[in-house]
């Protein structure tokens, strides 16, 4: 399938959204893929840290929208931390998310109460807020 | 068409009064033999070199066929990685060159014939017809002025006009006119004669003969440089040089300079309007050893960066694509240069070979693929900007035959040894400096026009020691 | 006595013309005071222009010029020159600067920006008026060089300058000349051979009897200026004495020290007497005071004891008493009219990339280290083998842009051989292992010079050379095998690849050392410490001081030919220079009010080239004219007001800034 | 000397056992833990997108209490907690536009006045690991323990600057301090997977399961960590693993502060193993650590 791809496109709203909360200039990314090396999360992910900001850059916006790399994304920052033009993606990952849940509104989050018990008798509860802010359910 | 500006810069029936600014060289013959060099090519290289030479007391016979010296560099608008004005950076070399008592300035002229040994070489040169006398003409432009005949001119890559009677550039050194036979009412239809009407000094001269001269040098510095590819003919998947809004590199760097046809302004060639995307193709031609060239062209990274980067200073809301397959920013400061551009000016860089372009109304349709996201892209373009391959000058082969130098399989001159002695050919006396050799940018090509003048002169002064040590 | 002012004004194409509107600057130019010319033109640098300003001024004997055009770095002379060769004293013409400071940076108010053009033609006209009309300043010359650095830069400017008759001396820090080319097996693209490409170079040096070679060396304090530098060479202590020494080898084999070998790139070990390397000039032995025994502090206790007699094997194995442990350093001095600064590379340290190692796991080596193993002459043989177990690696990871295109945490730059140097290792490790796999790890490939690109692309088909695109995050150990962990931008997969041996292509950095010897040099460098040529492509082999020349990687990395041809640019300059009997240098210098001046010398302190000096007759701060560069730093300092900068006085200045601050306020 | 502490919710709760040792190890190190009055939840996330304020101001009241209380200095314990202080207050410090935003909304005058340090910097830069040494009773002999980092106590690196990213060995001189054996394993800086614990369970499970590998092959006896949340990836993974992996041999995940306390000759008792999926005392036992 051909992709168009236009000035419009390239400086579309959603894309200038996530560019303007995360803070990171897609453009300083040079896509040499460092990231992608290190990244942890990668095995769950259908695009590659460095796909994302690729897709960023050419203003695919439904491909973004849609992916599911950014609810896999743990915020480890290891990208960040060795991108050699200092792009921060965790960030970018969670711009994306953030747009998301701010479409779906509160109802729509994760429900703790869905989770067992004993889950809930062990986890920290540092786990459940991060999962309440970030996540939709699966 | 945007609107074209003259390109004789002069002020209509104001005709200045210039005097021939090489007549107060000294004797090229002044001097013995192995104190003559000649160079042949006068651009940035070939300049170089001889004002190098010209600085240590040698005569230096500079030869080029075009007529006049600043090579290609005289085409360009600003330069990478500085952005500074090209015009700003060659005039005060073109000037010193032709103000140089040391530097004999031979414009229109090619290589016949080369005798003699090394230390004692004896050049052939045709002087081509100018069909001005240029010992008479003082370069007041007048005949400029007066031309009728105005038509789409090979130095401003077609998109400009030039008269039939003209200089290169308002800058031209030497500064005198020559006629473009195939343009000249005159020359092609028996009537007109206006610019011999009009020279107040008779030089126009509708019946010169071509005229040949012998010069006897110790050691030649070959700088010819390089030509674009042919896309026209040699690629139509690019439109063929059909698709009006589709040009190269070279052509681009005539839009944007000030002084060429639009003064500097990005419209489209075949409307007229403000380009508002803009899309590049690089290595069109380079690196295709199946059809085309199997080399890289080495700067086309560069310019093309610094095309996007200008093109977005003059047209801040439009978007600039760039087709590549390696981004080649290897000399100092360079890799900075591409990866500002890109931060500051939002250029879309796709990885991967523009496959086919069409024209689909007025918009250039553009085929390609980028190959980080596995995806194939096309884009609507106002105006297609191809990196075409660079290319030995034409003529290359032959002048090595006349030289008995070596060429590669894609007609660049072979130095010695690639490392060791890189500018030093398989014959003594004769040195390579420049993109003859091999392309290269700028700042390597006018430290390769130094290290040959060095080359020269080692190879003399040890030409006449060995006769002091015979005598 | 009103001086007779022409002022022209240049359009430079749209640049100046496009913010400043040139016909009214000419209009207002013309009812300035003392202006009996003022007219614009669109390039007045080209020759039209230039001939214009030299017909007016004969025309209408001006006595002094204004040219408002772009900065005066791109032509002051051009037009001091012009102005010259019509009789006009080249100090009575001036460049305002429209460009730069006026027309670029006011892009989109153009009137203000032409009235601000006035005013600095306004001012400038005002300094004219006071200049006065010098003559220029001649300087002896010295025709003979010096080189820093023996590397193939260094060795390829003295050949030239020496052929062309002039004495050279090379100063080399290493015990031999030869550079990191020694290092290397063969070139790309064509595979030839360097030893014997480099042999031919080195022993054509050591024959010539224009070259003195100072090994050991370096520069300890730079003196003069162009033309006339002195420059004071230190040299280590020669512990053995070459013309004894009838390189047996018998004190290599008693020293007890065990050191990695720096040649070999810590693949070797040797002793603290040692040979530097394999060529013909190194088989005299070189001792290195830091790693021998006799000169570490042994502590009093075990003198005492009777342990701490000193280290004296390699003395008492000689048998031709070339061994002298009480040498010591010597200083010499060159007298030399002009400098050659080849001072070369050094590899970014692997120790600066945790994640690859840090230069700690065995198997994880620098390129410098891969050209050693490839050389027939190294400590394999020639032979590829594995560091850690001596076995041949089958599968290698040879990872580009190591420390380079890093901006946020290493170097922003390209380091340009790489790319080349890279894929000619991997091929060569191909052709010897046929059953290995070498695996490139790249962002972008460049080979951009003729030949280059055939040559990766015949990697490819050929040794069937595996590129992925994607920068490596981290190189692991892991039950004996190296774990590369990269991605392939290109198929968007993670990869790990099981690798035996891993090959870092550093980045280039300037050598060790290059920031304190451009200091001593007065060479400006840039962020990383390379050093800066006045202008890319004007002057790419000029320093920042007159004399003193640029060659190699010192400069900027790049590949073997490109430092070739800049070495030998950089002896072309130089013979150009000492073609000439004197050189001419500006007046425009700094200079001393006897009357005033009270001898303080405060300004000799503060002149950072060494211009001042105090007169012990006199007891006044003299000015050494060939020396003086105009900076204006002890006009600044000095508490008397006894210095003056010649045709940029106070006086004029103040005028000048009356001027500006004048239309500052009108607008 | 007194360092004002925030012990935070999970420590309160489900990580008690790294707050009370912790505690009783500073007394026994000569110095208090002074817990920092009316202490609110930091938040548990930074926040990554530069619209979102709000989350910062829990964070914010609470180095602006600190300040309040006269201190300059602010000691966390668990990682999260650190990093979510520490960046806050490099907000604070650094992007004035943000600062005053938060501030305001909260009614306070903060400047990011207090300097955020971890326990193991305390131990490190104020105490000294010398010193530790020396206090030791009875020392970790032959337990050779992996000490694992995660990212938090190490990223983003400008903003934390804890240790060297790449290869930081502050942990790694504790345990030294305290006689063990620290293992090198590759993995020391990976994620486990943090918070996808709630929703991407199969991330947590492989992340954990690739840590604690590289960790038994680099031969570790042990896992120590300072966050409740890679203590629960790693240690509550394990039975997960192991279905898939039959030949999983599991590992026990501690605090750092267990160990320290076991060091100081603190009783086994106190140290709340129990809570531990796997069990530590068989293996602690057979050291000779406890008896």
């Amino acid at each position: 399938m051909k992709t168009v791809i236009s000035r419009s496109q390239v400086k579309g709203d959603f894309v200038s959204k996530v560019a303007e909360i995360s803070g990171e200039n897609f453009f300083d990314c040079y896509q040499c893929g460092n990231c992608s090396a290190g990244c942890p999360s990668v095995d769950e992910m259908d695009l590659l840290p460095s796909q994302v900001v690729r897709y960023l850059q050419l203003g695919l916006e439904e491909e973004v929208k849609n992916c599911k790399s950014m609810w896999v994304c743990a915020a480890c920052m290891m990208c960040h931390a060795r991108c050699p033009k200092g792009v921060d993606i965790s960030k970018i990952m969670e711009a994306l998310r953030v747009l998301r849940l701010r479409e779906v509104g509160a109802e729509g989050h994760i429900d703790v109460t869905d989770f067992s018990d004993d889950y809930l008798a062990r986890a920290p509860q540092i786990a459940m807020i991060s999962g309440y802010r970030k996540f939709l359910p699966l | 068409m945007g609107e074209l500006i003259e390109l004789t810069g002069l002020k209509d029936g104001e005709p200045t009064s210039c005097v021939a600014v090489f007549g107060d060289h000294t004797d090229f013959e002044s001097v013995p033999v192995d104190r003559r060099v000649m160079v042949i090519g006068a651009g940035i290289t070939g300049i170089t070199s001889a004002i190098d030479l010209g600085n240590a007391g040698y005569q230096v016979m500079l030869v080029d066929r075009l007529p006049s010296v600043g090579g290609r560099m005289l085409q360009l608008s600003e330069t990478f990685p500085t952005l500074d004005c090209a015009q700003c950076t060659l005039t005060p070399r073109t000037v010193e060159s032709g103000q140089h008592p040391n530097v004999l300035l031979k414009t229109s002229c090619e290589i016949e014939d080369l005798k003699g040994e090394p230390g004692d070489f004896t050049v052939r040169v045709r002087q081509k017809i100018t069909y001005v006398d240029w010992n008479k003409c003082t370069g007041c432009g007048t005949c400029i002025q007066k031309c009728p005949s105005k038509s789409i001119a090979l130095f401003e890559r077609d998109a400009g006009r030039m008269t039939a009677i003209y200089t290169l550039s308002p800058q031209a050194v030497p500064n005198k006119p020559v006629i473009d036979a195939d343009r000249c009412r005159y020359l092609t239809k028996g009537k007109c004669g206006v610019c011999a009407k009009v020279c107040p000094v008779d030089a126009i001269n509708y019946e010169q003969q071509e005229s040949f001269f012998e010069a006897q040098v110790g050691a030649i510095i070959v700088a010819t440089g390089f030509d674009i590819y042919d896309w026209k003919n040699k690629m139509p998947e690019y439109g063929g040089g059909k698709i009006p809004d589709v040009i190269d590199g070279l052509t681009m760097e005539r839009y944007l300079s000030a002084s060429g046809p639009t003064a500097g302004a990005i419209v489209r060639p075949s409307d007229g309007k403000i380009v508002k995307e803009i899309v590049f193709i690089q290595c069109v031609g380079s690196r295709n050893p199946e059809f085309h060239k199997s080399y890289c062209s080495r700067v086309c990274c560069m310019y093309t960066a610094k095309h996007a980067r200008l093109y977005k200073h003059k047209v801040h809301d439009g978007q600039v694509y760039i087709f590549y397959i390696d981004i080649r920013s290897t000399g100092k400061g360079y890799e900075q240069f591409i990866q500002q551009s890109v931060s500051e000016e939002e250029i879309v860089y796709l990885r991967g070979r523009a496959a086919k372009l069409y024209q689909d109304g007025d918009k250039v349709m553009v085929q390609g693929a980028d190959t980080l996201t596995g995806k194939k892209i096309e884009v609507a373009a106002d105006m297609v900007v191809l990196a075409a391959a660079m290319v030995p000058n034409e003529g290359a082969r032959e002048l090595a035959a006349i030289l008995g130098l070596e060429c590669n399989k894609d007609g660049f001159f072979k130095e010695d040894n690639y490392k060791l002695s890189p500018v030093e050919t398989g014959r003594q006396g004769i040195y390579l400096a420049g993109c003859c050799q091999g392309i290269k940018d700028i700042a390597d090509s006018a430290a390769q026009g130094s290290a040959a003048a060095s080359k020269a002169l080692v190879f003399l002064s040890s030409v006449r020691r060995q006769k002091q040590e015979a005598v | 006595m009103k001086k007779k002012l022409g002022v022209f004004i240049c359009w430079c194409g749209s640049n100046i013309a496009s913010s400043v509107d040139v016909d009214k600057a000419v209009a207002e130019a013309e009812k300035l005071d003392g202006v009996v010319h003022a007219e614009n033109y669109m390039y007045m640098c080209s020759d039209p222009g230039q001939q214009l300003v030299k017909d007016t001024i004969a025309e209408k004997g001006l006595e002094g010029v204004v040219v408002a055009c772009c900065s005066p770095r791109m032509h002051e002379n051009t037009f001091r020159k012009a102005a010259g060769s019509v009789g006009l004293n080249s100090y009575l013409l001036e460049i305002a600067n429209i460009r730069e400071q006026c027309s670029w940076v006011h892009q989109n108010n153009k009137p203000l920006a032409t009235a601000k053009a006035v005013s600095i033609i306004e001012g400038t006209l005002d300094k004219v008026k006071e200049n006065l009309p010098l003559e220029t300043i001649t300087i002896d010359i010295t025709k003979r060089n010096c080189v820093v650095g023996g590397g193939i830069a260094g060795i390829m400017a003295a050949l030239d300058l020496a052929n062309a008759g002039y004495d050279v001396a090379i100063i080399e820090k290493e015990p031999a000349i030869g550079g990191h080319m020694s290092q290397i097996g063969q070139t790309f693209p064509y595979f030839h051979n360097v030893p014997e490409l480099l042999q031919k170079k080195i022993d054509e040096v050591n024959a010539h009897p224009r070259i003195k070679v100072y090994l050991n060396s370096e520069v300890e304090v730079l003196d003069g200026y162009v033309g006339n530098f002195n420059v004071t060479i230190r040299t280590k202590p020669a512990f053995v004495d070459p013309d004894k020494c009838s390189a047996c080898g018998k004190c290599l084999e008693v020293c007890p020290v065990s050191v990695a070998d720096e040649f070999n790139r810590g693949l070797s070990q040797r002793g603290a007497i040692f040979r530097y390397n394999q060529t013909e000039g190194a088989r005299i032995p070189v001792l290195e005071q830091r790693d021998c025994l006799h000169f570490v502090d042994v502590e009093e206790a075990e003198m005492d004891a009777g342990a701490g007699v000193r280290c004296r094997a390699c003395v008492e194995a000689c048998p031709e008493n070339a061994i002298d442990l009480g040498a010591i350093r010597t200083l010499s001095e060159e007298f030399v009219g002009a400098i050659v600064m080849a001072t070369g590379y050094d590899l970014y340290s692997p120790a600066k990339m945790p994640e690859y190692g840090a230069g700690k796991i065995p198997d994880v080596i620098d390129a410098l280290a891969f050209e050693r193993l490839l050389d027939p002459k190294g400590p394999t043989g020639g032979q590829v083998l594995r560091p850690s177990d001596g076995k041949v690696p089958k599968n290698v990871v040879f990872i580009q842009c190591v420390g380079s295109r890093d901006p946020e945490r290493h170097k922003a730059y390209c380091s340009r051989a790489c790319c080349m140097y890279t894929a000619k290792q991997a091929r060569l490790y191909r052709q010897q292992v046929a059953e290995g796999t070498a695996y490139i790890s790249y962002m972008d490939i460049r080979s951009d010079s003729r030949d280059f690109e055939e040559f990766v692309q015949a990697g490819m088909e050929e040794e069937n050379l595996v590129y992925i695109r994607g920068r490596v995050a981290k190189v692991i150990q892991e039950n004996g095998f190296l774990k590369v962990f990269t991605s392939d931008t290109l198929t968007s997969r993670q990869l790990e690849i099981e690798a035996d041996l891993v090959v870092l292509a550093m980045a280039m950095e300037p050598k060790a050392g290059t920031r304190e010897l451009a200091k001593k040099m007065n060479v400006t460098i840039d962020g990383d410490a390379f050093l800066s040529e006045t202008h890319i492509k004007l002057y790419p082999v000029e320093s920042s001081t007159k004399g003193v020349y640029l060659a190699g990687c010192g400069q900027s990395p790049k590949d073997i030919t490109d430092t070739v041809s800049q070495a030998l640019a950089t002896a072309g300059k130089i013979q150009l220079m000492f073609s000439n009997e004197t050189l001419i240098a500006d007046p425009l210098i700094a200079e001393v009010k006897n009357d005033i001046c009270s001898g303080c010398g405060i300004c000799i302190d503060i002149c950072p080239y060494g211009a001042r000096l105090m007169n012990d007759f006199t007891r006044i701060s003299d000015v050494n004219q060939a020396v003086c560069q105009g900076c204006g730093a002890c006009i600044a300092a000095c508490p008397n007001k006894a210095c003056e900068l010649i045709n940029s006085t106070s006086r004029q200045f103040i005028r000048m800034i009356g001027d500006f601050a004048g239309k500052a306020e009108a607008v | 000397m007194k360092y004002p502490y925030f012990p935070g919710c999970t420590l309160y709760t489900k990580a008690k056992k790294l707050d009370d040792a912790g505690r009783e190890c500073s007394l026994k190190l000569g110095f208090e833990l002074d817990e920092l009055k009316d202490w609110t939840c930091c938040g548990a996330t930074f926040p990554l997108v530069n619209d979102q304020h709000i989350t910062m101001s829990g964070p914010t009241r609470i180095l602006a209490d600190t300040k309040e209380q006269g201190n300059d200095k602010l000691v966390a314990l668990c990682s999260v907690c650190y990093n979510v202080l520490k960046r806050t207050n490099h907000v604070m410090l650094n992007d004035e536009e943000r600062r005053a935003k938060v501030t305001d909304f909260i009614e306070r005058d903060y400047h990011g006045e207090v300097e955020v340090l971890h326990y193991l910097q305390v131990l490190r830069d104020e105490i000294g690991f010398d010193a530790l040494k020396e206090k030791v009773v009875k020392p970790l002999a032959g337990l050779k323990v992996a000490c694992y980092y995660g990212c938090l106590l190490l990223r983003p690196v400008k903003e934390i600057g804890l240790d060297v990213m790449e290869n930081p060995t502050i942990f790694e001189d504790f345990i030294r301090a305290l006689g063990g054996e620290p293992v090198e394993f590759p993995y020391k800086i990976e994620c486990c997977g943090a918070f996808q614990a709630v929703h991407s369970m199969d991330t947590a499970t492989r992340c954990s399961r690739d840590i604690l590998n590289s960790a038994k092959d680099s031969g570790a006896d042990l896992v120590i960590t300072t966050c409740p949340l890679c203590q629960f990836n790693l240690d509550d993974r394990q039975p997960e693993i192991q279905k898939s992996d039959p030949g999983f041999s599991s590992i026990p995940i501690l605090y750092f502060t267990q160990l320290l306390a076991l060091a100081l000759d603190l009783s086994a008792e106190e140290l709340g193993f129990e809570r531990n999926l796997i069990d530590p005392l068989p293996l602690l036992r057979e050291k000779g650590i406890v008896s």
